[in-house]
């Protein structure tokens, strides 16, 4: 990557310098008015950057999407501290068209297509908020479906009854339709064919360079969210553990050994794995 | 639980060398399966055996069939053409609960827990079928009620320390997070004691670290109680590691049918579906 | 035996020596039919554009010719009144929206149809705390005389009223299918969270359909005012058209009146041929069975979405 | 404050709202202005201040019994006296006032074989019951048409309590009378009629049709009925058929359109020239000015007229105090409203003189017919007497037996 | 900290699956019980009793048992009227057709009749899906009323179609129905009534029949795949519910009003229970008494309220406000808790076992 992105990364660590496009800081988030599930989580994600947010199953991090995207409300949690800003402006309270208005998109965890809807259909809703006219979302549809070819030939069928990898696709393919500047990616590898992994990932590699969009992608698969991303951090039960760039996690040996699975001794088969080993925990 | 499988293992022949039981004569096994829906061939003429005691894993591409595949296998979708017989009996078009009484557990893609209900709830309607007593006896939660739920109780405590999800046991389900609730639909699967369990996609959206929890889960059970396995799984490392045959389908058709090795190997597979990285 | 006969070969006998009364039963049900599908068109509206069973539909009606007729009472002129109710009705949706809809975004649809039950009875009081409880006379100069064609006695409000809907359905079914707005309302039927995320405001959304459903009541409101008087008991035509709603399917514009017609023409026959064999007043129960019967053979309604079944 | 304690209690049961609000509110407003103008005008009765205190029960019978229990209570005596002014909530305070000891008017509703006091000892259906109202109209439609032999009639009516009631005297009188008797339900509320009318007016086309409704069902019977062109003028309808909301929604088309009244309508007598006075001069009225004698506005008043007179009667007895139930009950037994008293009262010509008794709560009211002309309610005969001796009475008698067998009462010997 | 489970640890699964497995429910629950059997009988006035605490009871049957078919099985209807005046009626030809049948009988006979009627219409929900099965239901309500409107048969030939509670009593003389009964006697027979049924439900939904409900509830196609079958558990759902809502609607003829026409169990009684039910919170026994109890006393408290505080509106002007007043609190309280009253009975314990920290 070119270095002043690079440069960005470096920076986005440390605050006060050149500011980013987003910055979460320091935010604490509640459900149903009981359930404390951020502690207090700050990350930021540099202009025209790609950060990795990794972390065990209900480290937190969808809540962390959602508390950006402004889609909490509907799940009845809420940001009780901390601020979070989308080009040095507050956005805590604005909706989530505005937001998608202002270029940031969350694609969401577990697809969440509309299901009566066709899969062009639901292409199209992504354009909602598009305002130059039917050529541009013409252009963009066809884009997608350079990306997403099979997409092109279940067009017409409803969503609901597309297969669930197909539905993944659908769900990406209606957040490019915004014309984003900061997608929010919520386990975009999640029941994906490994060849089709690799693509999104291209994908996303090429939006960020060509079109310069910024990316925070919660994603599982370590191994290759460490590949593409420029910097990341890592959640353990509400609260960021660990943070840095990319090369410098893999690195990391707890990182190599927990979620990349790649032992001193190297990869070892899932069938040898001793049972259960207990993880090391940074807290 | 490991120590029991040893126990288990030692002197008798229907194990092999690491305790496992050896893999039987077939148990299952679909016969030209063809199903469309409208349009869309979903699949063409698929067949393939399941073998008692084997691991199958079922790989492909996206909108390959392999969900369907399952479906079939379970009466919820019912094939145009071609038949599955299970037990050495053909099952003529059958009701999915009729599938799960006669031994046929699943875990689905799309998570489908019973999300108003807790952990423990869910595991629990997995041995309703097992459950007897009357609604009198309910009501009342007289004696063979009490006794029922005590009893089914304990066994589905077993799965609950098995999957290591005590902490959450009365936690509604909604709330717990995607990997567990993974976890969760297992235990309800297995609260069955199925002599086949089908699983889609068990380890999409997990990290690495639960992934080999997940395969220890799987390998375990398989040990333990010999269950019969077909497994849906897009992460070749899995795949490859635990399967014992792969079956890949692609666009409703099946390109081959073997070992992880000769799968590994086969050309077509690798333009369809492993692509460059693997 | 005695029952077997009314039930089997009377009616039909009586059908088959005065064929034109039979002819006249079935174009009085038809017709009657359609002031059913008038209110039924509000309930498909909401219901295609957020999944929400809007109960509040008939309060709605009501509500609506209250305000009409309350102003024309009041001596404003017929136009006059029109705009101020279309206000009126502007600023109910714009209220529901703020006060009820968005606390309470992405709940169970029980929740939501459970909050239009609340929006029911609160306009029912509000209405009636400004304009009491009398009867009001609506005569917007609609021509009520009978006139006969071929012998057959048709009733000319009732031509009118007729035209009137399918105008209604033509416009929303071309809007629903065709248009941005439309698919983002459908969208948002599917799933209120999704919506959000792909940036659809749903408070416009909610604001523009609960603004239509509510013209749609106003011109139900006063087509059956000028029909019975606006009086509390308008509201209760809602009742009169749920049948309609699930035989036409909750999410089809045109279902709407299909169903309509099937219901009216339905229980006027059955009414006036079999009302003998089972006794009479049927007409209440008779289009929900009628109803249920279509249901059992198409669970989501003649012309609705299929409901997906899937895991 | 004064009042309240030493006052007569008079609970008011009446709906204001609800679908049948268009007619429960002139009544409610009649019965209040009668007992303001008592007030007013003489203080209350002999001295005795009535305190009047309404409760909404939309017609709706479970918030009737629930008023009921409410209102019961108050006062020095209790409300020793009620007025349910619905069927189905007589029918459910029937056990409670014999249990209470409380009598219930209900005069032109309720159920006729309550006129049988022996049985019914807390109950006055003075001054006419709907069997004897069905018994009048036959005897007006048979005035008309001479002899009724072979004649078609159809009943048209509310699918309650209520509507059914006159069934069993028709049938005794089409057995009687010789004539055909058809049967046309309507669900409640009675929005959708067009099936009924089609039927009646295209293919049974009966001589008369008889109406028994009740709220917006009205009114639609006689849009239908014009609709499918049967004459107005012979179509009669029950008093609860025949008010000014009735007929005014229908526009021109009612025209003609026939009720059976047991008390006259407008506002040209002695009492209405008091009330105006008393009360809305004073700005005090409880109703808009012209609304005052307005049929139903009429009814109320009379009603309150039989409390009030009852009441007043039973102090001749017990002295000038607030009365209980019990007093109230033999105030009734004992209520005479010969022509004198009514004259006294302001009230000749607007309802017809009543004698009550142990024997019987009825008093033998009469009935006439009116008709509308467009704009007001006009008189087409004069005071019909109903048969009762050798005819309803027995039915009375009858039907109270058995009512009484039922709840094992057992019947009390008047003399 | 008030309320904890902290500390009261099970040694046995079977302790563990008590109805109420912590102390401080045990107790309050036996507190609730001392009042309702022991004190309110002594101090409740006869308004009070007949006009609140009756219907109350009545209505929180009638809640119950569509609870277990909406809350618990998730199958929506709007029939309860139409149960609940099969209820009525049942009992009614009961008790005349065999006078010396016991009342605790004629009630549970009338529940089991009302429970065949009940399957019958649930047939249909084996196709017909939320709404549609909802609508669907009126047709039973309807259907129902005209028949007990029709067929002179149900009302012994009453020429009005209105029915009577005939005077029963129970052990030998104490009288519950019918005029002369003591409102007190009619209180506690109906309490004891609850009482039972009330547990019976409870017990039902926490066995395997109530998780069969709620897979069906939760996922109807994923429970059929994991073996549940569904036409035999959303049957046995219309049956028992159906059972409740009959008892119901005996006690609401024979024990709260004394005498009904069908009218009386028209469409808005069915919205009614469906209205205690979620305001009270689907799926929970519990929320089905709140729920009740919220919906009798709100209107009488909003109908008394101006007099309490010496207003003086006219009462057209009351029931208006009433209604507004009614449609906002609904409102209201859906959007400060949609899971209702229990859920928010639920926050608060969750709460006090965290006080005094907020979480
Ligand atoms: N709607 C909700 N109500 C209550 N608790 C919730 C809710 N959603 C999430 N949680 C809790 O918040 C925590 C974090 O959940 P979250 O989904 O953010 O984790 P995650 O990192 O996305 O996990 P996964 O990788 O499995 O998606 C979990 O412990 C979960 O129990
Ligand atoms: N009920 C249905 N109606 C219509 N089409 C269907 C239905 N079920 C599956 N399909 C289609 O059949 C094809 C196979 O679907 P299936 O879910 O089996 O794919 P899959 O192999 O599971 O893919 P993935 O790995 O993404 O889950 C897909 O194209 C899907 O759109
Ligand atoms: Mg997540
Ligand atoms: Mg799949």
């Amino acid at each position: 990557m070119s270095q002043a992105t690079l440069h960005a990364v470096q920076t986005a660590s440390s605050p006060a310098v050149a500011e980013p496009i987003l910055r979460v800081n320091n935010i604490e988030v509640i459900y149903d008015h009981v359930i404390l599930v951020l502690k207090g989580v700050s990350l930021a994600v540099p202009e025209g950057g790609i950060v990795a947010l990794l972390g065990a199953n209900g480290a937190g991090k969808t809540t962390t999407l959602k508390a950006i995207s402004n889609l909490l409300r509907a799940e009845r949690g809420e940001v009780t501290k901390g601020t979070v800003d989308y080009n040095g402006r507050s956005i805590q309270n604005l909706t989530p068209n505005d937001l998608v208005k202002m270029g940031v998109v969350q694609v969401m965890e577990g697809r969440h297509c509309f299901g009566h809807l066709t899969v062009e259909e639901n292409l199209l809703t992504g354009a909602y908020t598009r305002t130059e006219g039917a050529a541009a979302v013409k252009r963009d549809l066809e884009m997608v479906y350079d990306y997403f070819p099979r997409l092109k030939v279940r067009r017409s069928s409803q969503a609901g009854y597309t297969s669930g990898g197909e539905q993944q696709m659908v769900a990406i393919g209606r957040a490019l339709m915004t014309k984003p500047k900061l997608i929010l990616l919520d386990e975009p590898s999640m029941g994906l064919a490994p060849q089709l992994v690799e693509e999104i990932f291209e994908i996303v590699r090429q939006l960020n360079q060509k079109e310069g969009v910024s990316f925070l992608l919660a994603e599982q698969n370590t191994t290759i969210a460490l590949k593409y991303a420029t910097f990341g951090y890592i959640l353990e039960n509400g609260r960021v553990v660990m943070e840095g760039e990319a090369q410098r996690l893999m690195e990391n040996d707890d990182v190599k050994e927990f979620y990349l699975g790649l032992a001193a001794e190297g990869r070892k088969s899932f069938k040898d794995v001793k049972h259960y080993r207990r993880r090391k925990r940074w807290l | 639980m490991s120590s029991t499988a040893v126990s288990a293992a030692s002197g008798s022949d229907a194990f092999t060398a690491d305790g496992r039981h050896k893999i039987g004569g077939v148990i299952l096994s679909v016969q030209n399966i063809s199903l469309s829906f409208g349009g869309v061939r979903a699949l063409t003429n698929i067949s393939f055996d399941v073998r008692q005691h084997e691991i199958l894993a079922i790989i492909g591409p996206n909108g390959a069939g392999k969900s369907s595949m399952l479906n079939v296998i379970n009466g919820f979708y019912h094939p145009q053409e071609g038949k599955v017989i299970h037990k050495g009996q053909e099952r003529k078009r059958m009701r999915p609960f009729m599938a799960a009484r006669a031994g046929i557990a699943r875990t689905f893609q799309n998570i489908a827990l019973f999300k108003g209900m807790s952990a423990l709830d869910n595991i629990m309607t997995g041995r309703n079928t097992m459950m007897k007593s009357g609604v009198l006896a309910q009501a009342f939660y007289l004696g063979r009620a009490r006794k029922e739920e005590t009893e089914h109780r304990e066994f589905c405590e077993k799965i609950i320390d098995f999957l290591e999800i005590e902490a959450v046991r009365k936690t509604p389900v909604g709330r717990l997070p995607y990997g567990l609730q993974k976890r969760v639909e297992l235990g309800r699967a297995l609260a069955a004691q199925p002599e086949i369990l089908l699983l889609d996609e068990p380890m999409a959206g997990m990290n690495l670290e639960e992934k080999e929890d997940m395969c220890r889960f799987i390998l375990d059970v398989n040990k333990e109680f010999g269950t019969t396995i077909v497994l849906i799984e897009h992460d070749m490392g899995v795949v490859m590691d635990i399967s014992d045959r792969v079956v890949v389908l692609d666009y409703g058709r099946k390109l081959a049918d073997g070992t992880p090795d000769e799968v590994r190997a086969n050309q077509d597979v690798i333009d369809a579906y492993l692509g460059g990285g693997h | 035996m005695d029952f077997l006969y009314n039930f089997f070969i009377s009616p039909f006998v009586q059908i088959a020596d005065s064929p034109l009364f039979f002819v006249e039963v079935l174009t009085g049900g038809l017709l009657s039919g359609v002031m059913y599908s008038l209110v039924a068109l509000g309930f498909v509206l909401i219901f295609k554009a957020s999944g929400v069973f809007n109960f509040a539909q008939g309060a709605m009606v009501l509500f609506a010719a209250l305000f009409f007729a309350g102003f024309i009472d009041k001596g404003v002129p017929w136009w006059g009144s029109l705009i101020l109710t279309i206000g009126v009705m502007v600023l109910l949706a714009m209220t529901i929206e703020r006060v009820v809809l968005r606390p309470l975004v992405n709940q169970p649809h029980i929740i939501l149809f459970m909050a239009t039950i609340g929006v029911t009875y609160f306009l029912d009081g509000f209405g009636q705390t400004v304009w009491g409880s009398s009867v009001r006379v609506l005569d917007i100069g609609l021509p009520q005389t009978p006139l006969e064609i071929g012998g057959v006695l048709v009733n000319k409000f009732d031509i009118i009223a007729a035209v009137v809907a399918g105008s209604l359905v033509a416009v929303l079914a071309v809007f629903f299918q065709k248009t941005r707005v439309g698919r983002a309302l459908r969208a948002v039927a599917d799933d209120h969270q999704a919506a959000l995320s792909v940036g659809i405001p749903l408070k416009t959304i909610w604001a523009i359909v609960w603004t239509v459903a509510g013209l749609v009541g106003l011109v139900a409101g006063v087509m059956w005012g000028s029909k019975l008087g606006v009086q509390f008991s308008l509201a209760m035509v809602a009742l009169k058209a749920l049948p309609v709603l699930i035989l036409g399917g909750f999410t089809s514009v045109p279902g709407a009146i299909i169903g309509g017609l099937i219901i009216g023409a339905g229980e006027k026959v059955a009414e006036v041929y079999w009302a003998d064999a089972i006794g009479g007043g049927i007409e209440d129960w008779f289009a929900y069975m009628l109803a249920l019967v279509f249901l059992l053979f198409r669970p989501q309604g003649l012309f609705g979405d299929k409901i997906i079944e899937r895991v | 404050a004064q009042a309240q304690e030493n006052g007569q209690f008079v609970p008011g049961l009446v709906y204001r709202t609800g679908p049948y609000a268009p007619g429960g509110i002139p009544w409610a407003d009649g019965f209040a202005d009668y007992v303001s103008l008592l007030n007013a005008r003489d203080g209350g009765i002999n001295g005795v201040p009535l305190v009047y205190e309404e409760c909404d029960t939309a017609y709706n019978n479970d918030k009737g019994v629930e008023c009921y229990e409410k209102l019961k209570g108050k006062g020095p005596t209790g409300g020793a006296s009620v007025q349910p002014l619905s069927t189905g909530i007589t029918y459910a305070l029937m056990d409670r006032v014999r249990a209470d000891k409380i009598p219930m008017i209900t005069s032109g509703y309720g159920r006729a074989d309550a006129s049988d006091g022996a049985v019914f000892e807390w109950i006055f259906t003075a001054p006419v019951t709907y069997w004897a109202g069905a018994d009048a109209i036959v005897q007006h439609i048979e005035a008309q048409e001479k002899s009724l032999k072979g004649k078609k009639i159809a009943l048209v009516y509310h699918d309650s309590a209520f509507g059914k009631e006159p069934i069993k005297t028709l049938q005794a009188l089409a057995e009687k009378d010789g004539f055909k008797l058809d049967l046309f339900p309507v669900p409640h509320p009675g929005l959708e009629q067009k099936a009924t009318w089609l039927k009646i007016g295209r293919q049974l086309k009966p001589d008369w049709v008889i109406m028994w409704g009740w709220g917006v069902m009205n009114s639609t019977a006689i849009k239908e009925a014009a609709a499918v062109g049967f004459p107005m003028n012979k179509f009669v309808g029950v008093w609860w058929s025949g008010s000014e909301v009735d007929v005014r929604p229908a526009g021109m088309d009612a025209k003609g359109y026939l009720a059976a009244q047991f008390h006259g309508a407008g506002a040209n007598y002695k009492v209405h020239e008091d009330i105006l006075k008393n009360l809305y001069e004073k700005g005090k009225g409880a109703s808009d000015r012209d609304k005052v004698g307005d049929i139903l506005y009429n009814r109320g008043l009379i009603s309150a007229v039989l409390m009030a007179e009852g009441i007043r009667t039973a102090m001749t007895k017990y002295g000038n105090k607030p009365m209980t139930g019990e007093q109230i009950r033999w105030g009734l037994e004992n209520l005479k409203l010969d022509d004198a008293a009514l004259d006294k009262l302001g009230l000749k010509g607007l309802m017809a003189p009543l004698q009550l008794s142990c024997k019987d709560h009825e008093g033998g009211g009469k009935v006439m017919i009116q008709q509308w002309s467009g704009a007001a309610w006009t008189p087409v005969s004069d005071w019909i007497t109903p048969r009762r001796d050798g005819f309803l009475t027995e039915m009375y008698k009858e039907s109270a037996a058995q009512y009484a067998k039922e709840k094992n009462i057992t019947p009390r010997t008047c003399n | 900290m008030l309320y904890r489970e902290a500390g009261q640890f099970k040694t046995s699964y079977a302790a563990d699956q008590q109805i109420f497995p912590i102390l401080q429910d045990r107790v309050g629950i036996a507190v609730i019980a001392a009042i309702a059997l022991g004190v309110l009988p002594l101090v409740a006035t006869e308004y009070l009793t007949t006009t609140i605490l009756i219907p109350f009871l009545v209505m929180s049957i009638a809640a119950i048992g569509l609870n277990i078919l909406t809350g618990y099985a998730g199958q929506l209807s709007l029939g309860t009227g139409g149960f609940m005046a099969t209820g009525a009626f049942a009992a009614y030809k009961l008790s005349t057709a065999f006078p010396d049948l016991n009342i605790v009988f004629v009630f549970l006979g009338s529940g089991v009749i009302t429970a065949f009627v009940g399957v019958l219409f649930g047939i249909p929900s084996l196709r017909i899906k939320g709404f549609y099965l909802a609508v669907a239901t009126l047709a039973a309500q309807f259907f129902l009323l005209w028949l007990f409107n029709k067929v002179p048969w149900f009302t012994n030939y009453s020429s009005s179609g209105v029915i009577s509670a005939p005077p029963r009593a129970i052990f030998g003389d104490i009288m519950v129905t019918g005029s002369s009964a003591h409102y007190t006697a009619k209180y506690l027979f109906l309490l004891v009534f609850v009482g039972f049924l009330a547990l019976a439900a409870k017990n039902l939904t926490r066995c395997h029949l109530g998780r069969a409900w709620m897979a069906i509830r939760d996922m109807d196609i994923a429970a059929e795949i994991i073996g549940i079958k569904p036409l035999q558990t959303k049957l046995s759902a219309f049956a028992i519910s159906s059972f409740y809502c009959g008892i119901a609607g005996a006690a609401w003829a024979f024990i709260y009003t004394g005498s009904v026409e069908p009218l009386a169990f028209s469409i808005e009684i069915s919205f009614k229970v469906l209205f205690m039910v979620i305001i009270g919170g689907l799926g929970s026994i519990l929320g089905s008494f709140l729920g009740a109890g919220f919906m009798v006393l709100l209107p009488v408290i909003l109908t008394n309220a101006p007099h309490i505080l010496g207003l003086n509106i006219p009462v057209d002007m009351i029931s208006h406000l009433e209604y507004m007043i009614f449609g906002a609190l609904i409102i209201f309280f859906l959007i400060v808790e949609p899971h209702g009253l229990a859920r928010l009975w639920q926050i608060g314990k969750e709460k006090l076992r965290l006080w005094p920290f907020p979480y």
